[in-house]
Parts: structure tokens; C-alpha cells; sequence
């Protein structure tokens, strides 16, 4: 029983590090929380229903169109929700997303229905060993979601380009002063954030269907992943989101299944009062 | 899709708008209004597009034979935003607009909201919800249509128990009003049956992995598991049920046997029993007529929340015909009278708390369709 | 090459600069020198197009008082700011990497020579090449903001108060380095508070006071010039 | 210089560290009543830090500071403003969404609580009185955003005079003003020293420092290098070489 | 300027007047709404005080209006209470709820504070949702009493109205005096500028706690009116979202001043209403209006009118001053 609670944790947990990277990367390029970042985990199992079941493209084409759609509704959310409003003080953009959180699960249910949709797994049927079976996809979504972290931050990490991803996210006037694009820079930054969160969607859509609603649990669990890692670390998102997959899947399973949420939210008060700067705290001290 | 539904708002706010005209033109026309209170946006919209569809198709057969006695019926169907407090104003709404008879949305939390204002307006209510509380409230002015929670959680605890001969049941159900109802009316059953459920697992509405539960449930060693659920945790559990090889009966609440939750389950949802108020492949001739019209209308599976709603139009009319005005006191005298009306999913006689529906099916899913095994008639 | 004529400049409603007139040659070390608040880094910034003004900039004959701050780096003046503001989170190496963007864009470049060129000015830097930049000393973080600047390959560079909170030793140092790159071909324009240090590196200097130039000259003139001490320690109780 | 009488504030050996770089070093010098003390020196030589370090921004270590022969050293800021220690700010720090009155308000307010536990009872000092001298002809329900820079650091100057310290700490009033604001600004601390008040002027303005500090003392990196009356300091080739620098040996 | 005042003041005083006069001349759906908008209104206020006024941006207040709600529904039902006991119990009750939350939770600053509001209100609709025993679970509590002072019972909408309204005009009141007491320049010297604060003698994480409490205490009023209005209450009410919309609310109608929240919650309240016509497309018309109003008046509908205001009048005064020249 452990060994199956502790692969459906990292399944989660890892999925809930995807959308807490999307939040990671949205709050250090201009300081803002995406309220609407688990709107975009639904929007990318949505793309993915249309382009699996309407369109019947092959899983990894998919898999990539899927990405580059999200990408592209990355751009668009940035030049909607944060663009017009980058002059002004952050709460402005932040009530902005909660719009948009509102308007995107209403286009979704205008678009596809209010009625869930099942999407086919990656690799269909159940893995059996030891004690464990479990859905194939429960492995394919780790494996995925961890190629695609390990991609995203090599991106961030190890490129010329990935470096001014993060000039830009770490001192817009340096980066206008030396010559980045910082429009480009920035919308480019939403882009990825939407694309790893997407792709999250897409991957837990065989799990757990595609509903207009299904954004909003992971969204408020990966944001405490974010905290519980470390506000404004990618490592610490990725580790945040697999703590916070465990605790939710333990607590279910040992202390109560229905006060499991709150016992995430729990954790991330108390990981608030007794390490405000999270797992992996500020990489950066203070910016003075 | 788009265009459909477009129409569709266009035809009942031209019928809501036309509804109003002639009330204020002509006072005593007689013809009955009825408001639909239901959920069209939010989380829970879902339901309200259903009932809202099975209600249309009823009154335009109805309407289209001339009529209750010669006189129209017309709706006007009012968003509640699937929360409590959005359910009061929609009624309120209805109310305004001049309905005498209203109709309520399937989610008890929000009938219970409504009946104080539903006794305070003195307007006879439909209400779908199946909670076992709605009974308790007393309320001669709400009319509980759905067999009760308490008639159908005991007929499933029978029927694992008496004809599945299970002797260690484990419970999962939503943390919900309706599902935390049922499950306790099932352990009582049990716990008389004298075979007590040797787990009871929750969980809340919108969760979506179940392992935890479910890995608990494996491991107690059960012989069944009863579960009551909304649709999409019903896809999900019966899917994560198989995922998990756990090779027991299932019996589950109605959703199980929902269009939806089996297309989400698909071939999970083999061999699942479950207790039925209205399943779209019965045979029943008036069954059978409604399900094959409802398809050709909106190009989708009927399912109970059309039923519901349905029935409860052709219920209304009846009260109507035997009450001949639309005179609030009159209607709900007839309403109470109700006996042995024949509907989609049920037969409603309503009894001294105002509970209609009168039996539960069981079915088993049988080659992706849900087959009715045995009626069971609640009293 | 750089011409300025007139320019005035607002932070909102309030004018900080009032008409400032100023010129760099192509071969020159210009110093802008002045006590807080006098407008020095409000220059600097109205050049590189990061506030609005009204007047003239131009670069080569070429107006560039409208274009924006990516621009004009693009053109190759390229303004290293008061407080250094080297990317934090990013390695000394990534820092110079990125400093190429100006010429750069996006695409594969061969910054070798780049490279070579800081390291040969600042060895510290070749040494901590793969250290993040919060943790360099406040000397290093300097020499990366200038070297992140000549990775820009810049036609002009606009210095802003390098000794600003740095050991006079270091400061020594520097500016030994700025003359080199100097003469190299690349002109600078300096804005140093530290008058004197400034005035001796530079061949012409601009002194000024709120938000006006109140002297210009050849540096070694205005060094032994009392005007300039007036300017920062006031004029004398008794002469006033 | 005048007689030590009764200062009422006293620096002892007050040090400050960040990370490695040393920003106070045993600095140690009194404020006296009614006397107006210059602390100048270039930039980054500490005179900022000293003021955060008295107001209590930051924390001392190690080193003691004495307020009527009190350690305040460990005290919070908020106790520290209510004893009677006010300041301003280099950039004004007023609240910027907020209107005129509700500003000069919150300097009564301190100057209230101030009365109210019996450690302030000097006489009052009319809101209107302060405008006039400050030459601030200014609706009360204006938005702070109306105000010029200069008119805000008079306006942050007036809030701290409401509050009737005993220890009033000025960093760089003079900065980004006019020569006429400039005036007025003089006038405002020749009110607070009728007052009684012990003023510390942190400045780069030689002219204002020169013209009205009794005393004057001077930091480089973080070291007091040296202290005497104004004509003293401007003489004196340490302070010459800390401001304008060294000449660069070619 | 008095003059403005005084027109101001009077109008002010013909629209107070109006709206009482309210359940007279609107339906009894509309009277509801009105109820509903006006306990929402206290909610929104509860938030201006604690994110408009101290600048502590807070999640927590549904939550907090979801116990005010539990306790006079428990203490009603449950044990009998008189109705207007339950009514002060509820506000003291959440207040001091907040207070004791507020002394852990502001020992954060900033965003961090905000973040942790999110969790407190997700733990408390769990245990609304599921802690049976105390709060009825998903059951909710069912058959609140009307509310009634002896024998006077508030019953119908009309009466609600009135009982409601008196609650909202005294705590507008209440809101406006600590708005222009000292207590309010606290808060407001917090939100523009901590070190500022402090450096004028305000005890910040004293003066902090004490907004919460305030604000907890406005929440736990309107918590147990709406009991008594529903006279039935369940978990799904007091949730996340309800937060945000109270933020939005805030936002839209401009945070700097009590109009704000005014206009901003009769506005998101009644938009939906006025608009039922437009069905399934009624929210996201909903979620692209709060985009698009925060892009072109980013300070709220108030604090945009003010700045339209302003610079007409500026540009007035420099016409002026160009005359005179």
C-alpha cells in the first residue's frame, strides 16, 4: 500500500511542481501571482482532449502541438492580463488574473460543454508489480513532467537564452539598459509558464478527465507547493510540489481523507511561520 | 453547439419576456407559469443545462397537444450560480417574474436555502434534491419529487447485502449533503442486516485521487464497496477502482449510471451495479419514448437530471389539470393529491411529507449499458 | 559624437534638469561631476532614453532622443547604472553572456574575443567566472557591470558613479582600467562624485549643480580651479 | 563651542556591520538641546546608517545609545518615536495615498500620545504657523501626489515638528530643492530648536550644513574622522581629501 | 470647498434617503438582493479596512464571514441562544477569532501575510465542510430562527432590510470615524510606508492585529445577519473564491476610500442580477469586465472618477493661470 500511496503521490506531486515551475516563473518575471495559473492547467488538458479525441493526432505529436498551443496562450494572457496593466501596482494585475481565471473556465464550458471529457492515456492499461497496479499513465506523467522540468530548467539554467529569461525577471532596468527586449523577455517568460502548466493539464487528463473545474485544486495546491519550496525558486517549486503531493496523499491515507486539503494548507501556514523563506529560501539575498 | 444553446437562450427569454406581457396584459388568462430555479454557470453547471433540456422537451409536448385543459403552461428559468445564497435570489427572482409554481435546482444544500422563502412565499415548490432533510423540514409548500436518499441508500444496502450476499462492505461516498445522507442510511441498513460495513472512507467533492481510499479499502479486505458520488467522482472512482485491481462488486449511487459518468469510465464501469432513479436504455414504453425524443432534440444521452425535471413538468401539469387554476392554494392542494402519476423515472404519489417518488431501480452495467435488474418499491 | 543640446528633464511634474548642453569626442574621457542631486545620474538616464525630456540628443549626427533604452543600446551607448545592478542569480559568465544581447539578439554568436577582452581588463573576473553574482565583493560586481558593458561592444560607455561605496584601494584600481578601456577607442562618459579622482582621468569635465552645468573645461584646469570645491563644501561663512 | 551642559542623547561606540563591509565604527558623539549638529562625510561613509541606527532601523552591534541617560539601544522603533526621537527621510516617506491632513495628523497623533504619557509638554505649535514658515500655501485635502518634491521634505519636516521630539534627526533635507525652499527649510529648524529639540542634520549641502551646525562632525567609512565647529572643517585636509578624493598618482 | 461639502453631504443624505425608502418601491427578489448585497457590502468593508486602510492584503475573509455565520446559526439552533446575543456573540467572536490569528499570522510580512490568509480560509471551509459535529457538515445547519429583539422578529425581507441597513450605516459610520482617527492614520501610515509608521511611533504588528480583529468583527456581523436572512447556511458559501470576489470588489470600486467599497460591491451585485438575461455568458462577460475595468481605471471606479476629476480641474487651474499670466 505504501509503495502504490508513494507513486500516486509523485504522479501528483509532480504535476503540482509543473504548475507551481508556471507560478515560480510568472512571479519572478514581474512579481506577480497568476491566480489563473490553475485555469491554465485546465486550458491545456482542454487543448489536449481537442487534439487527441477530435483530432486524433498521435500521442507525441500531441504532445508537442499541444505545448506550442499553450505557449501561444501564454503570450496572449501575458499581453492581456499583465501587459496593459505593468505601469501600475501589482494588485491590479493580480485582480486582473482573477478575471481571467473566470473568464477562461466560461470559455472552456462555452467551447467543449459543461460536461467532463475523458481523454485516451499515453500508454493505455495498468502496470502491475509487487504489490502496486496502477494506471501506466501515473508513470508516464512522472516521467514527462520530469523530462519536461529537467528541460525547462536547462532552458533557464544552462542557455544564453534561459539566462535572459532570468536577467530580465531578476532586474528589468539593468536588462532595458544593457538592450533585452524586455516585451519579448517577459512574454516569452508567460509563454513557458503556461506551456509547463499546460502540459501538466494534458497529463493528468487521462488520470482525472477534463473538466472546466479541474484547474482549481491543483492551482491553490501547487501555490503551496511554491511556498512550502521557497517563493521564487524553481528547484524549490519542484521539491514544494512533490512535499505537497506526499502530504496530500499520506494525510488521505493516515490521518483523515477529508480534511486532507486542509492539511496542505496547514503545512503551508506553519512552513509560512517557521521558515518564511521556504525549503529553498531566496537564491538571491536582498536585493539592496 | 453554440449556435444551439444561443437559440436556445434567445427562445425561453422570448418565452420568459412573452410570460410577462401577458401576465400584465391579462390578469386572469389562467395559463400556469412556471419558474425553474437551476444552475447554468459555475462549477455545478452542468445539472442545469440537463434539467433545464428536460424541462423544455416536456413542455413542448405538453404545449404542443393543446395545453393542461386548453391552457399553456410556459417556464422561465432563472441561474442560481450553484451556491446557496444565488438559489434565493433566482427563486425570489421567479417569484417576481409571476411564477406559481416553481421548480428547484437538484442540489439539496440549495432546496434547504430556499425553503424558508418557499414557506415565507406560500408557492408550491418542486424541489429535485433527494436529501433525506428536505422531508424533515415539514414544509407543506416544497414538494420533494426524487425518491428519497433514504428509500434508495436502503435499497442498495439491500441488495449487496441480501441478493450480492456481501458480508464485509466497505462505504466510500462524497462528504455532500445527499452522499453523507445516503451512507448513513446504508450503515444503519447494514448494521441490522447484521453484516456492518467493516470500512467507511470519504471524500470531498472535487477530489480527485482517490488511492488513498481506495488503497485503504484494498487493504480491509472488502467483499463490495457502496459508494455514492456526483458524476465525474463516479467516472473517477470506477476507473480508479479497476486501476487499482480491486476485483469486487460495485454498487453505487445513481450517477454510476449516468451517460456521463459512464462515458468517462468507459470500460471500468462493467459489471457496476448501482440504484437508479432513471436510466436512459429502460424499456419501458413512456421510458423509452421520452429517452428516444430527448436524443433526436439535443443530440445527447438522456440522464436523470432531464428525467427529474421532466417528470416534474408533467407532475405540475397534472396537479393543473385536476386543480383547474393557477391559483397558488388550489396548485398545491392538487400537488399534494398527486397519486400514482406515472413519470420517466418513477411513479409519484406524494405522501404526508410531501416525498413523491415512490421506487428505485437496481442495474448492472452490462456491455457499457446500464440493464435494470429488479424495481424496488420504497413504500 | 554624442551631442546634447538643451535638454531639460521631468520626474513627473518636477524639472531636473534645466538645459544642459554637453558633448563627448570619440576619443574622450568626459567626467560629469557634482554634488548629490545636482542632475548627474538624471543625465545619464535622460540619454539612455529611460526618462522623458524635451531638447536634443544625438549620436553621430543621428537624433536619438526618441528612441527607447533597448535602442539606444543598440546603437552602442551603453549605460552601466549607479548601483551596479549585475543580474544576481546569474553567474559571472552568464552576466557577459547576456551583456551581448545589444548586438546579439538571440542568436549564436563566437563571444571568445568578447570574453578574452574582460578578462584581460578584469583577471578577478576570470577567476570567479562561474560564481553567482551576489556573491562577488562590491569591487567585482563593478568590474561586471563595466565587463557585462564591454561585452555590448560599445560605441560609447556611460559610467555612473563606479566608486560608489567601494575601498579606495579598489577605486585605484578601477579607474585604471576605465583609462585602458579607453584606450582601447571606446569614450566614456563619467559621472563620479569623487571630483578630483574623476577630473584627474578625464580630459574634459562638466561640473554641475542643480539640474544646471555651472562650469565646463579642461580637466586639469578645473582641477586646481576653487569654483569646484565651492561647489561641494560651499562657499567659505566669511566670503559668502 | 558652547559649554557641555545637558546632552541629551549619547552615542557610545555605536558600530554596524553589513555582511563584511563595516558602515558605523565606533561612532560617538552627544546631542545637546537646543543645538544643531552637522554629521557629514561622502557617500557611503556611514551617515545614514547612523541616523537608521538611532532611529532604530537598525540594530546596534555592538555599541550604546543613551536618551535622557536611557538605553534605548535595544528598544523598538515605534518606542523609540514615542520617547521623542523623529526624523525624515532622505526621499520623503509620507503616505502617499493619503491627503495633506491625514499626514500632519499623524504627527499629532505621536505629539498626543506623547503628552498623554506626560513626556512631551512643550508649548503648542500651530499646523498653520509650521505652513507659514514652510511658505506651503496647500489645500488640507490634497492629494500628497499634488506636492512637489520640495514641498513633500518640508511637509515631512513639519509631521516630525508636530511630534515635539527631543531628538530630531534630518537626512539630507536640502537634497533636490530649491534655493528658496531651501530658506524655509532653515526656518523650520530654527522652530524646533526654540523648541529645545537636539537636531542632527545629516546634509550634503555645504551651505546649509556650514551656515547653521554648531557643531559638526564627519565620516569616512564609517569612522569619525573628525569633529570641530564649521570653519574648523572646512580648513581641514582629512575632510578635504575624504570629499574630493585623492588626486590619482599618473 | 465647504460649499462642495455640504452638496456633497446632502446628496449623500437624498440617496441614504432613498434607499430606505427602498422596500417600497422594488420586488421582494430585488429587497433580497439588495439584503445580500449589503451583507456582502460589510465583507468588502471588513476588507478595506484591513487591505485598504493597513495595506495587509487578506484572503481570510469569507472565512471569517463563514464563522461569524457558524456561530450565531450553532448558537441559535443548537443552544437556544436569543438572536441577538448570537448577533454580538458572532462579532466579538470572529474578532477575537482574527485577533489571536492576527498575532501569529502577522508575524509575516507583506505578500507572505496575504498567502497565509489563503490557507486559513481553505482549512476553515474544510471544517465547516466536514467537522459534523459541531458546524452539521455537508448537512449545514438548517431552520436558523428569524431574528428578533423580545418580541420584535425580523421576519419578512422588508424588516431584514431595515435590521440589515441599521448594520451597515453603523458600521459605515464606525468605519469612517476610525478612517479619519488616529487609528486610521495608523493603518494608513502601515500601508504607504512601514519604516515611515514606526518611525512616528506606530507599533505596527499591535496595529496590524488590531485591523484584523476589526475586520473580523464587521465579517462576523454580516456572517450572522446572513444566517438569520438564509436562515439556512452550508460550507459552500464561505469559500476561496468568495475571497477573491470581495478583493475584486474592492478593487473595482477603488480601495482608497469608503465609497469604494460601496459602489464596487452594488456593482458586482447587481450587475449579475441586472443581467440575468444573458444565462451561461453572464460570467465571463463577468471575468473580461474585471480585466478590462482594471486596465482602464486601475485605482477602482472611484479612485478613477477622483483622478478624472482632478486633472479637469487641473487643467481648469492652469488654464486660469495662463489667464493670469
Amino acid at each position: 500500500m505504501v509503495l502504490q500511496l508513494i507513486i500516486a503521490s509523485l504522479a501528483m506531486g509532480i504535476v503540482y511542481g509543473l504548475v507551481a515551475m508556471g507560478f515560480v516563473l510568472i512571479w519572478r518575471a514581474v512579481g506577480v501571482v497568476n491566480f489563473a495559473q490553475g485555469d491554465l492547467l485546465m486550458a491545456g488538458a482542454y487543448v489536449a482532449f481537442t487534439l487527441t479525441e477530435l483530432e486524433g493526432l498521435p500521442m507525441p505529436v500531441a504532445l508537442v502541438a499541444c505545448a506550442a498551443i499553450m505557449a501561444l496562450v501564454g503570450v496572449v494572457f501575458h499581453f492581456l492580463t499583465y501587459w496593459p496593466l505593468r505601469k501600475s501596482w501589482d494588485m491590479t494585475v493580480i485582480i486582473s488574473t482573477i478575471g481571467a481565471s473566470i473568464a477562461l473556465k466560461e470559455i472552456a464550458t462555452l467551447v467543449w460543454g459543461p460536461a467532463p471529457l475523458s481523454v485516451e492515456p499515453i500508454i493505455p492499461g495498468i502496470a502491475r508489480f509487487a504489490s502496486v497496479s496502477i494506471e501506466w499513465q501515473f508513470l508516464v506523467t512522472i516521467v514527462i513532467a520530469a523530462a519536461l522540468m529537467g528541460m525547462i530548467f536547462y532552458l533557464l539554467e544552462k542557455t544564453y537564452i534561459g539566462n535572459i529569461l532570468q536577467a530580465t525577471a531578476q532586474d528589468q532596468y539593468a536588462a532595458e539598459l544593457i538592450g533585452i527586449p524586455v516585451v519579448v523577455a517577459t512574454s516569452m517568460t508567460f509563454a513557458i509558464s503556461a506551456l509547463i502548466t499546460g502540459i501538466g493539464g494534458m497529463l493528468i487528463s487521462p488520470i482525472f478527465f477534463v473538466s472546466t473545474t479541474m484547474g482549481g485544486s491543483p492551482g491553490l495546491k501547487a501555490f503551496a507547493a511554491v511556498i512550502i519550496g521557497g517563493f521564487g525558486s524553481v528547484p524549490g517549486a519542484i521539491i514544494g510540489g512533490i512535499v505537497v503531493g506526499v502530504i496530500d496523499t499520506f494525510s488521505g491515507a493516515y490521518i483523515s481523507s477529508t480534511y486532507r486539503d486542509a492539511i496542505v494548507f496547514l503545512c503551508l501556514i506553519l512552513a509560512l511561520l517557521v521558515r518564511p523563506q521556504g525549503i529553498f529560501g531566496e537564491k538571491i539575498s536582498d536585493k539592496v | 453547439m453554440k449556435k444551439m444553446s444561443f437559440r436556445k437562450i434567445l427562445s425561453v427569454s422570448a418565452v420568459a419576456v412573452l410570460g410577462c406581457f401577458l401576465s400584465a396584459g391579462t390578469a386572469n388568462a389562467q395559463e400556469l407559469k412556471i419558474g425553474v430555479v437551476t444552475t447554468l454557470t459555475g462549477e455545478k453547471a452542468l445539472t442545469g443545462v440537463y434539467s433545464r433540456n428536460g424541462i423544455m422537451l416536456a413542455l413542448e409536448e405538453i404545449n404542443g397537444k393543446g395545453g393542461v385543459n386548453g391552457k399553456k403552461i410556459s417556464v422561465m428559468i432563472e441561474d442560481d450560480g450553484g451556491n446557496d445564497a444565488g438559489a434565493v435570489n433566482a427563486f425570489n427572482k421567479v417569484l417576481s417574474l409571476g411564477a406559481d409554481v416553481v421548480i428547484g435546482p437538484i442540489y439539496s444544500t440549495m432546496d434547504l436555502s430556499m425553503s424558508p422563502s418557499i414557506k415565507k412565499a406560500e408557492i408550491p415548490t418542486l424541489v429535485i434534491g433527494s436529501s433525506n432533510d428536505i422531508a424533515k423540514q415539514k414544509n407543506p409548500w416544497m414538494f420533494q419529487t426524487r425518491t428519497a436518499d433514504a428509500v434508495s441508500a436502503a435499497a442498495i444496502a439491500n441488495y449487496a447485502a441480501k441478493k450480492l450476499g456481501l458480508k464485509k462492505v466497505a462505504i466510500l461516498h462524497d462528504t455532500d449533503n445527499f452522499a453523507s445522507g445516503a451512507a448513513e442510511v446504508a450503515t444503519k441498513t447494514l448494521e441490522d442486516l447484521k453484516v456492518p460495513p467493516i470500512l467507511v472512507e470519504k471524500y470531498n467533492t472535487g477530489d480527485k485521487d482517490m488511492t488513498p481510499q481506495l488503497a485503504k479499502i484494498r487493504a480491509s479486505g472488502a467483499d463490495g464497496i457502496l459508494a455514492w458520488s456526483q458524476l465525474v467522482e463516479a467516472g473517477l472512482i470506477m476507473k480508479q477502482i479497476q486501476s487499482m485491481d480491486i476485483k469486487v462488486p460495485v454498487v453505487g449511487s445513481n450517477s454510476y449510471v449516468t451517460k456521463i459518468a459512464l462515458d468517462l469510465a468507459k470500460d471500468n464501469a462493467e459489471g457496476v451495479y448501482s440504484v437508479a432513479d432513471y436510466v436512459y436504455s429502460n424499456p419501458a414504453p413512456w421510458t423509452a419514448q421520452f429517452a428516444a425524443n430527448y436524443k433526436a432534440k439535443y443530440k445527447l444521452e438522456s440522464e436523470f437530471n432531464s428525467a427529474m425535471n421532466y417528470d416534474a413538468v408533467y407532475v405540475i401539469a397534472d396537479a393543473f389539470k385536476r386543480a383547474g387554476t393557477n391559483d397558488k392554494k388550489a396548485m398545491r392542494d392538487a400537488l399534494a393529491a398527486v397519486k400514482e402519476v406515472v413519470g420517466v423515472s418513477t411513479t409519484y404519489t406524494f405522501d404526508a411529507n410531501n416525498v413523491g417518488g415512490t421506487s428505485v431501480a437496481i442495474v448492472q452495467v452490462r456491455k457499457g449499458v446500464p440493464q435494470i435488474i429488479e424495481s424496488v418499491r420504497g413504500r | 559624437m554624442l551631442d546634447i543640446k538643451n535638454v531639460h528633464a521631468y520626474y513627473g511634474n518636477i524639472e531636473a534638469l534645466h538645459g544642459v548642453d554637453l558633448s563627448v569626442g570619440s576619443k574622450e574621457i568626459v567626467a560629469i561631476v557634482g554634488s548629490n542631486g545636482a542632475g548627474k545620474t538624471t543625465l545619464l538616464r535622460s540619454i539612455s532614453g529611460l526618462i522623458t525630456k524635451t531638447g536634443a540628443i544625438s549620436y553621430n549626427g543621428e537624433a536619438i532622443d526618441k528612441r527607447s533604452p533597448r535602442h539606444i543600446a543598440k546603437a552602442g551607448l551603453i549605460h552601466v547604472p549607479e548601483g551596479r545592478h549585475v543580474f544576481p542569480g546569474l553567474t559571472v559568465e552568464e552576466n557577459l553572456a547576456v551583456g551581448s544581447v545589444s548586438w546579439r539578439g538571440i542568436g549564436k554568436a563566437n563571444l571568445g574575443d568578447d570574453l578574452e577582452k574582460v578578462f584581460y581588463l578584469f583577471a578577478r573576473l576570470k577567476e570567479r567566472r562561474k560564481q553567482y553574482a551576489w556573491s562577488l565583493s562590491g569591487g567585482e560586481q563593478q568590474m561586471l557591470a563595466i565587463g557585462r558593458a564591454i561585452m555590448g561592444r560599445p560605441k560609447l560607455l556611460m559610467l555612473d558613479e563606479p566608486s560608489m561605496g567601494l575601498a579606495p584601494i579598489v577605486i585605484d584600481e578601477l579607474f585604471v582600467k576605465i583609462v585602458e578601456i579607453n584606450s582601447m577607442g571606446v569614450p566614456i562618459l563619467l559621472v563620479e562624485q569623487n571630483a578630483l579622482l574623476a577630473m584627474s582621468i578625464s580630459q574634459r569635465a562638466y561640473i554641475l549643480e542643480g539640474g544646471k552645468v555651472v562650469l565646463e573645461g579642461n580637466s586639469k584646469d578645473l582641477l586646481n580651479d576653487v569654483r569646484v570645491r565651492e561647489a561641494y563644501l560651499g562657499k567659505l561663512k566669511d566670503s559668502a | 563651542m558652547s559649554p557641555k551642559n545637558n546632552p541629551v542623547m549619547v552615542l557610545e561606540k555605536v558600530c554596524k556591520r553589513f555582511g563584511g563591509v563595516v558602515a558605523a565604527d565606533d561612532v560617538s558623539f552627544e546631542l545637546e538641546p537646543g543645538q544643531i549638529r552637522g554629521l557629514i562625510g561622502p557617500n557611503g561613509s556611514g551617515k545614514s546608517t547612523t541616523l537608521n541606527l538611532i532611529s532604530g532601523i537598525c540594530d546596534v552591534e555592538p555599541g550604546i545609545i543613551l536618551l535622557d541617560g536611557e538605553d534605548i539601544t535595544k528598544k523598538a522603533i515605534h518606542e523609540r518615536a514615542r520617547m521623542g526621537i523623529a526624523r525624515t527621510f532622505q526621499h520623503p516617506r509620507l503616505l502617499s495615498r493619503c491627503d495633506i491632513k491625514t499626514n500632519l495628523f499623524l504627527g499629532h497623533d505621536l505629539g498626543n500620545m506623547r503628552r498623554a504619557s506626560g513626556a512631551s509638554q512643550e508649548i503648542d505649535q500651530s499646523v498653520d504657523e509650521l505652513l507659514d514658515v514652510a511658505g506651503l500655501k496647500i489645500g488640507m485635502d490634497d492629494s500628497i501626489k499634488t506636492l512637489s518634491y520640495g514641498q513633500q521634505k518640508l511637509l515631512e519636516i513639519i509631521r516630525a515638528i508636530l511630534t515635539k521630539p527631543k531628538v530630531f534627526l534630518l537626512d539630507e533635507p536640502a537634497a533636490g530643492i530649491n534655493t528658496r525652499e531651501m530658506d524655509r527649510i532653515r526656518a523650520l529648524i530654527a522652530i524646533a530648536i526654540r523648541n529645545k529639540a537636539a537636531v542632527l542634520l545629516v546634509e550634503h549641502s555645504m551651505d546649509l550644513v556650514m551656515s547653521l551646525c554648531d557643531i559638526i562632525t564627519v565620516l569616512n567609512f564609517g569612522c569619525v574622522i573628525a569633529e570641530g565647529v564649521p570653519a574648523e572643517i572646512q580648513g581641514n585636509e582629512a575632510v578635504i581629501e575624504a570629499y574630493l578624493g585623492r588626486r590619482r598618482h599618473a | 470647498m465647504t460649499l462642495q461639502r455640504k452638496i456633497f453631504g446632502l446628496v449623500l443624505l437624498l440617496l441614504l434617503a432613498l434607499a430606505l425608502t427602498l422596500p417600497f418601491t422594488v420586488s421582494n427578489y430585488m429587497l433580497r438582493v439588495c439584503n445580500m448585497t449589503m451583507i456582502t457590502y460589510m465583507c468588502v468593508v471588513s476588507l478595506f479596512v484591513i487591505f485598504g486602510m493597513a495595506g495587509q492584503i487578506s484572503f481570510a475573509q469569507a472565512g471569517f464571514w463563514g464563522v461569524g455565520a457558524y456561530i450565531s446559526a450553532i448558537l441559535t439552533v443548537k443552544l437556544h441562544v436569543s438572536a441577538l446575543v448570537a448577533l454580538l456573540a458572532s462579532g466579538l467572536g470572529t474578532a477575537a477569532f482574527a485577533a489571536i490569528l492576527g498575532l501569529a499570522l502577522f508575524r509575516l510580512h507583506g505578500h507572505y501575510f496575504g498567502f497565509a490568509t489563503i490557507g486559513v480560509v481553505m482549512i476553515l471551509n474544510g471544517l465547516f465542510q466536514n467537522w459534523k459535529p459541531v458546524t452539521g457538515g455537508a448537512d449545514g445547519i438548517a431552520n436558523i430562527p428569524p431574528f428578533a429583539i423580545g418580541s420584535l422578529e425580523f421576519a419578512s425581507e422588508t424588516s431584514l432590510f431595515y435590521l440589515i441597513a441599521v448594520a451597515v450605516i453603523i458600521i459605515s459610520i464606525a468605519t469612517y470615524v476610525i478612517y479619519r482617527s488616529s487609528l486610521g492614520r495608523a493603518f494608513m501610515a502601515i500601508r504607504d510606508n512601514e519604516i515611515a509608521a514606526k518611525c512616528m511611533g506606530v507599533n505596527c504588528y499591535q496595529t496590524k492585529v488590531i485591523a484584523f480583529a476589526i475586520s473580523g468583527l464587521y465579517c462576523g456581523i454580516a456572517g450572522s445577519l446572513f444566517a438569520f436572512v438564509s436562515s439556512y447556511i452550508s460550507a459552500t458559501s464561505f469559500t476561496f473564491m468568495q475571497s477573491s470576489l470581495y478583493l475584486v470588489m474592492l478593487m473595482l470600486g477603488g480601495y482608497h476610500s469608503l465609497p469604494g467599497p460601496i459602489v464596487g460591491t452594488a456593482l458586482l451585485m447587481m450587475l449579475p442580477e441586472w443581467f440575468r438575461f444573458l444565462q451561461e455568458y453572464i460570467l465571463l462577460i463577468y471575468g473580461l469586465g474585471v480585466m478590462l475595468l482594471m486596465v482602464v481605471m486601475p485605482d477602482g471606479l472611484i479612485g478613477g472618477g477622483k483622478q478624472a476629476l482632478e486633472s479637469y480641474r487641473n487643467k481648469r487651474k492652469g488654464v486660469a493661470n495662463v489667464a493670469q499670466k
